[in-house]
């Protein structure tokens, strides 16, 4: 099986998703598990055919192990949450729509991931782009598809220009050769670098592109967000790679003032990975809507992938390519168990819900592991990723970067323990009590992307020597890796024996939580109210505005979202000015007004 | 303040433009000659298609066109194609205006007239029909031609309006009249690119310059938009009078 | 066999005046002539063609290369489309099509300035009394004010010139005009601009664009947005690449009144609430930038442009036109859902619209491509810049008016097709046909692109220009 | 001088397609200035001391001094496309009179 017929099967289950779709939609969804995990097992098998080339069309395509890497990330994201699918159906507008645009979107990934030229790489994406938008409108917000398309299209044109640029400097489209020839002009070099990586910076969330990810994800169907945030999102992280390996963006910038070994281009952006994290989890602390809450953990954990993937080092880019594994499990398995309490519950929202670990302790689990991993505690991936991240950084003694990454650690502890407690902990809600655990179905990806979490955990080194290998692709030197342990400069790491401590922790643990059980079952709202009626219970919630004091320092922080609005306010003004200008009810006269004007002007022009 | 800024608009227009022409050909003074291999020689000396004798009033015979009025001779023969879009340009006026005047009501009540005006236009009236032909049919030896004839039949039509308030003309006929002579036209057209491989190729013989039957198809021609120009320039008038509402 | 390109014009204006004899067989001449004529487009005979038997340069000729071919086609194919998707409308018009369409034909095909003008006048004659359909006599009496202006000017423009080179033939003028000095070549260029910028609606002629096009019905609106607008740009395209190509100062000038055309469109449609108002923007737009690559002299890109243009609005405008006449109301707030039940149109003007923003697998992307490899072939990044922002933007009006259409909701709740606007059908199954016809060629193209571009310049480029910028299809390693 | 004549016909045109907003005025002022186009070519087809360009009994020789045919063709087809579009004009004026009972475009109420 080769890549094409991989890419073309997977259209091809598409369409028959959508056909099946319009006659059983249920059906369809299955299609959709069928062809995403049909995709997945090939493109494993695809190991083998490691340094092969194939063409299609006007397409051109390179299996490399970097894309191989990425699109088994990818695929483990959209087959998983296909289980997800045929539950969901009766809540979708465009039921067959909706699995045709899921598999090709999937479909479409993997031409990014293995694309040999740069229109191979665009064409994709941007079927990407518009197939996703078209999903995320079904969900509970228009407008956040229309702020997920138009951040994309920002940065998308912005690296169509830079795409173009270079081949107009260059004269070729092939992604190893279009940017080798700029170092001899500097000055587009430093623009290219800056357009072409928009379309990623767009993509993983990276400030100020980081508007989209709280809205889309938070209101894509509820079996979209998963992919979204732990597949889609790392499409950009792939192009964040390219930029400083394709791109040479060292060796181009290498000659310019440089901060720490980095050139400023660089650090620049890097900087900017770093504001996402900071802004990231400030933000991730006010939601009260567990999606949102989770999407903006994404853009933290976006900036984390975005500085160890840039500092293109032994250890920290090896951290960043182990937090994309990582954070799209984690990140997956954490949407998937809102998902099902969703599912159950028909609500995202935290205040409405709480004690749902008696109704469904496997997704509590699931849940429990993903953000155990996200907020990088041992023993799960994402310690292991971080750990990676943070030695790169202390080598390099970027101060501000680490910093503000442990500030990210930290407030990720503050976050994703709210809607566990707030979700899960606490006194079940009455009308909750009914509510059952998931069917096994559902429960199935969520246990895979849990035991997944685990093993990046325990066993890193399996998804490392891939990463070495990457590594060795991009001429770079690879981690030191020994028979279990991961070596840096200033340590080692065994993970399977911080593992074994952990778990001896959490036994002991559990076994005083069994002994010395001493809880008495209340009901939410038995609270003290002095006989007064509760119009709003929400508010009793105890989740509700959990934060509140922390929240206070930097509520007056200046929003993003604000400045897109007042661009688009700014346009509209300007199209009122154009319109009543040049299109309004005296046309005569801004002929001749224009007509006059020009006229002078080239006469002027003419004579002097 | 509006015409002001009207008034200043047009003169700063018209001095832009004074400027431009004076750096094109200059705003005073003519030419002194045609130039020598323009198009406009060529047509005046009838040698488009390869040089030929002199041409002589009364005398040459078989010319590429054989109409005295060098005019006419561009019109309807070197140019007859910009002919033929002109005349779709009145028909489709006339059109336009038949379609957008047949929606609205009836006109205004016209007064009567005295009788002396009614007799006196009745008698103008075939006078005027009869110029108007002559000077279709000479158009290729005099001024005139099909445009001027036709319009002179539509302001005979047009003085019997406004003379006589009970008149009206056969607007229906006008139109078959109007479609026939334009269909004819084409016709010529398409006649000669079977004939001769050229669309409005002068297909007839041309006969002696200066003769009432000479140069080919451009008598043809005129008679043909002198009848469509007439027809359509009075359904234009009709149109414009209201008298046949659309019922 | 191969026919004479005149038959292109005579064919349907004989049609016309026929039609008004026939009163009652006019549904079937008009069915007869549009079809014969977009069958016949295709075996039309290349080459220069004299009329009336008389040598070059003195007759008017008619000029069938690969570029006016392409005009051709594009007016001919997409009449039919526009009197397929809409014939129920047709009926009164029928004489008016007819000769409006050898006035397209004559304008494309034609090799004789003056020739060019009197069948811009027949174009713009048959477009006013079309745009009399839209009930708004001061909109057409707007129109016709501003074709009259743009009519004189460009004849005074024309006949500066004919005074300068005494002869009205493009060719020879061209070799001829190229002699006399710029400053004398100003004026009479930026008139003939003026005249041609009405029907192609650039930016200072536009003003009738609001007015007629926001009043247009499924068949108005397509003819005068996609067939109107495809053969003045053609003309544009004509004059300004191979007869008066303007010296630098013009050139400069008209650059940037395209651009600015273009940019204002694109803002226009910005702030558009209503949906045949952000599509005559956008056509604005495209005519813009279409115009600003052919006053570049990079005809094939723009000629890509057009196409990609008239197939796109040729959807949305018969798309837009019946969402009028069904629901009343052409606000596209007021349409939310207006798709859910109209997969077939509501996946065509998807297309269309994927299209026209220039995204990948469509045809628009490979227009789009050419556009900017042009440019940065060139080592011009403004103009880049400026049409990738205006993709933005475009984008960006389009995915809000898609949004609406496709997923009807309350903002919070997930789309219910329950808060549609209706269930009423957007096409008749003709039209139906037809779009998905389209449709089908965009999506088709957007696979081979490079096929289409052989198909549109078969000698590598156009008037004088290179052909495409880029090949997609690159054999191993790149494709220098 | 005849062409400075003609350049004045068309600013008074002009003029009077821009002060006002009367249907039947615009029209006027449209056909002022197509009249000082039409004179103009005229004066640019002339030649110093040309004759019509008719061959004659008096006149039965071409000898270069005629005036060029044609500016005065062109003349004749713009004059008739002037007539088109006026005719065309006016019907408009009248519906715009009948729809809004004005010939004054500035009391016809909204835009688009």
């Amino acid at each position: 099986m080769n890549l094409n017929l991989v890419i073309i099967v997977s259209v091809a289950f598409a369409i028959a998703a959508y056909l099946v779709s319009k006659v059983n939609d249920k059906a369809g969804a299955f299609m959709t598990v069928a062809g995403s995990m049909f995709a997945l097992v090939t493109v494993f098998l695809l190991r083998n055919s490691i340094g092969s080339e194939i063409s299609f069309l006007y397409f051109n395509f390179n299996l490399t192990v970097t894309g191989w890497y990425f699109s088994l990330v990818m695929l483990t994201a959209y087959s998983m949450t296909a289980f997800f699918n045929p539950f969901w159906m009766k809540k979708l507008i465009y039921p067959a729509g909706y699995n045709f645009l899921y598999l090709l979107s999937m479909a479409g990934t993997l031409g990014v991931f293995f694309a040999k030229d740069f229109i191979t790489l665009f064409v994709f994406w941007e079927t990407v782009v518009w197939s996703s938008a078209f999903i995320i409108q079904m969900g509970k917000s228009r407008q956040a598809a229309y702020v997920y398309y138009v951040i994309s299209a920002i940065g998308s044109m912005a690296t169509l220009f830079a795409i173009m640029f270079a081949y107009g400097t260059t004269g070729t489209f092939v992604i190893n050769e279009a940017f080798k020839g700029l170092a001899g002009y500097p000055g587009r070099a430093i623009v290219i670098f800056i357009t072409f990586i928009a379309a990623g910076m767009a993509k993983i969330g990276i400030f100020p592109f980081h508007v989209w990810l709280p809205s889309a994800h938070g209101s894509a169907p509820h079996t979209f967000s998963p992919v979204l945030s732990g597949g889609l999102v790392k499409m950009g992280a792939f192009v964040a790679l390219l930029s400083v390996t394709a791109f040479p963006a060292y060796e181009i910038f290498k000659d310019m003032a440089s901060f720490r070994g980095i050139p400023l281009p660089i650090y620049f952006m890097m900087a900017l990975g770093a504001i996402s994290i900071v802004a990231g989890t400030l933000m991730a602390i006010k939601q009260e809507d567990a999606k949102k809450l989770l999407a903006y953990s994404s853009v933290a954990n976006g900036g984390y992938i975005l500085i160890g993937l840039l500092m293109l080092d032994q250890v920290g880019f090896a951290g960043g390519m182990m937090h994309i594994v990582n954070h799209a499990v984690a990140s997956a398995a954490a949407f998937l168990s809102i998902a099902a309490v969703a599912y159950r519950t028909g609500t995202t929202k935290m205040s409405e819900m709480g004690g749902m670990i008696h109704r469904m302790p496997v997704t509590y689990l699931v849940y429990l592991i993903a953000i155990i991993s996200m907020a990088g505690i041992p023993p799960m991936g994402g310690f292991v990723s971080k750990w990676l991240i943070f030695q790169g950084l202390a080598d390099k003694g970027l101060i501000f970067l680490a910093t503000t990454a442990f500030f990210g650690s930290i407030g990720s502890f503050l976050y994703v323990f709210r809607p566990l407690s707030a979700v899960f902990l606490g006194q079940t809600f009455t009308r909750d009590l009914e509510k059952k655990e998931v069917g096994f179905f559902m429960m199935f990806p969520m246990l895979i992307l849990t035991l997944l979490s685990l093993l990046t955990g325990v066993f890193p080194n399996i998804f490392l020597r891939v990463v070495v290998e990457i590594q060795s692709a991009f001429g770079m030197l690879p981690v030191t890796l020994a028979e279990n342990t991961i070596v840096t400069s200033n340590g080692f790491l065994d993970a399977f024996r911080v593992f074994i401590v952990f778990g001896f922790g959490f036994a002991i643990a559990f076994v005083l939580f069994v002994i010395r059980r001493k809880s008495r079952k209340v009901e939410l709202m038995d609270t003290f109210t002095s006989a007064e009626f509760i119009h709003t219970r929400e508010l009793l919630h105890y989740s509700h505005s959990f934060y509140a004091p922390f929240e206070r320092l930097y509520e007056k922080a200046p929003d993003t979202m604000k400045l897109y609005h007042k661009a688009a306010v700014k346009i509209n003004e300007l199209g009122n000015m154009a319109e009543s200008a040049f299109f309004g009810i005296r046309p005569a006269r801004t002929v001749l007004l224009v007509m006059g004007m020009v006229l002078i002007v080239i006469i002027a022009g003419g004579v002097l | 303040m509006k015409k002001i800024f009207a008034g200043l608009l047009a003169v700063a227009f018209g001095i832009v433009l004074l400027i431009g022409i004076s750096l094109n050909t200059g705003l005073f003074g003519y030419n002194d000659s045609l130039p020598e291999d323009g198009a406009a020689s060529h047509y005046i000396s009838k040698d488009v298609n390869g040089k030929t004798d002199e041409v002589v009033f009364g005398e040459t015979t078989g010319a590429e066109t054989g109409s005295a009025n060098m005019v006419t001779s561009v019109i309807a023969n070197y140019r007859s194609f910009d002919t033929l879009g002109e005349v779709t340009v009145l028909f489709l006026a006339a059109l336009g205006v038949s379609l957008l005047a047949g929606t609205m009501d009836k006109g205004r009540k016209r007064s009567g007239s005295g009788f002396i005006l009614r007799t006196s236009a009745r008698i103008l009236f075939p006078l005027m029909l009869v110029t108007g032909i002559y000077i279709f049919t000479h158009g290729h030896l005099t001024p005139g031609g099909g445009f001027p004839g036709g319009s002179m039949i539509a302001s005979s039509f047009l003085l019997l309006y406004l003379a006589d308030e009970s008149f009206r003309a056969n607007v229906k006929g006008f139109k078959v009249a109007e479609g026939l002579a334009g269909t004819l036209y084409v016709a010529i057209g398409i006649v000669g690119l079977l004939a001769a491989g050229y669309f409005l190729v002068n297909f007839l013989p041309t006969g002696t310059v200066g003769n009432l039957l000479s140069a080919g198809i451009i008598p043809v021609v005129y008679v043909i938009i002198g009848l469509k120009v007439g027809s359509e320039i009075t359904g234009i008038v009709a149109d414009m009078f209201n008298e046949e509402v659309k019922a | 066999m191969m026919i004479n390109p005149v038959l292109l014009i005579a064919i349907p204006l004989g049609l016309a005046f026929i039609a008004v004899v026939f009163k009652k067989l006019q549904g079937w001449i008009l069915a007869i002539g549009v079809a014969a004529n977009a069958f016949l487009v295709f075996f039309v005979e290349k080459g220069e063609t004299a009329i009336g038997g008389f040598k070059l340069p003195f007759a008017i000729s008619l000029v069938l290369d690969d570029f006016s071919f392409i005009g051709v086609i594009l007016v001919n194919v997409l009449t039919l489309a526009a009197v397929a998707v809409a014939f129920r409308k047709t009926e009164k018009y029928v004489p008016v099509i007819l000769a409006g369409l050898a006035g397209l034909n004559g304008m494309v095909l034609t090799g004789d300035m003056f020739n060019l003008f009197v069948f811009m006048e027949i174009t713009a004659i048959s477009a006013y009394i079309l745009s009399s359909e839209g009930r708004k006599p001061e909109q057409s009496f707007n129109y016709l004010v501003i074709g009259s202006i743009g009519s004189v000017l460009y004849l005074l423009g024309l006949i500066l010139i004919y005074g300068q080179t005494g002869t009205l033939n493009m060719s020879l003028m061209a070799e001829k005009s190229a002699l006399i000095g710029q400053a004398a070549m100003v004026l009479p260029l930026v008139l003939i601009f003026a005249g041609i910028a009405v029907e192609a609606k650039l930016l200072p002629m536009s003003g009738w664009v609001r007015g007629v096009l926001g009043n247009s019905n499924a068949l108005t609106g397509v003819m005068f947005a996609s067939v109107y607008s495809s053969a003045a740009l053609m003309v544009f395209g004509r004059v300004f690449s191979q007869v008066l190509i303007p010296g630098t100062t013009a050139g400069v000038i008209i650059i940037v009144i395209a651009l600015l055309t273009f940019a204002a469109g694109q803002v226009s449609a910005f702030r558009s609430k209503s949906l045949r108002q952000v599509l005559l923007y956008s056509s604005i737009a495209q005519s813009g930038l279409a115009a600003a690559l052919f006053a570049t002299g990079f005809v094939f890109p723009a000629v890509l442009v057009i196409i990609n243009n008239a197939a796109g609005k040729m959807i949305m405008f018969s798309t837009a036109g019946n969402l009028e006449e069904k629901y009343g109301t052409d606000d596209y707030v007021g349409l939310g859902g207006a798709f859910v039940r109209n997969m077939p149109a509501g996946v065509a003007f998807t297309i269309a619209a994927l299209s026209l923003t220039g995204l990948p697998l469509v045809f628009g992307f490979y227009a789009k491509l050419n556009v900017l490899a042009a440019y940065l072939n060139q080592g011009t990044f403004f103009v880049p810049a400026v049409v990738l922002a205006g993709t933005i933007i475009e984008g960006a009006y389009f995915i809000r008016i898609l949004i609406k259409l496709w997923a009807p909701g309350k903002e919070g709740e997930w789309a219910d097709a329950d808060q549609s606007v209706g269930e009423k059908k957007i096409f008749n199954p003709a039209g139906t046909v037809v779009v998905i016809l389209v449709t089908l060629l965009i999506i088709l193209s957007g696979f081979l692109p490079d096929s289409v571009g052989k198909l549109v310049a078969p000698g590598g480029g156009l008037l004088g220009d290179e052909g495409p910028s880029i090949s997609l299809t690159m054999e191993k390693g790149g494709d220098q | 001088m005849i062409k400075f004549a003609s350049l004045l016909l068309i600013i008074i045109g002009l003029y009077g397609i821009l002060s006002t907003r009367n249907v039947i005025k615009i029209l006027v002022g449209i056909n002022v200035m197509e009249i000082g186009i039409n004179v103009f070519i005229i004066a640019m087809g002339f030649v110093n001391d040309g004759a019509a360009p008719i061959l004659s009994v008096d006149n039965p020789v071409n000898v270069l001094k005629f005036v060029d045919p044609v500016a005065q063709a062109l003349v004749l087809t713009s004059i008739v496309i002037g007539l088109g579009i006026t005719a065309l004009g006016l019907v408009f004026a009248r519906k715009i009179h009948k729809k809004y009972g004005t010939y004054d475009l500035s009391e016809t109420g909204g835009e688009s």
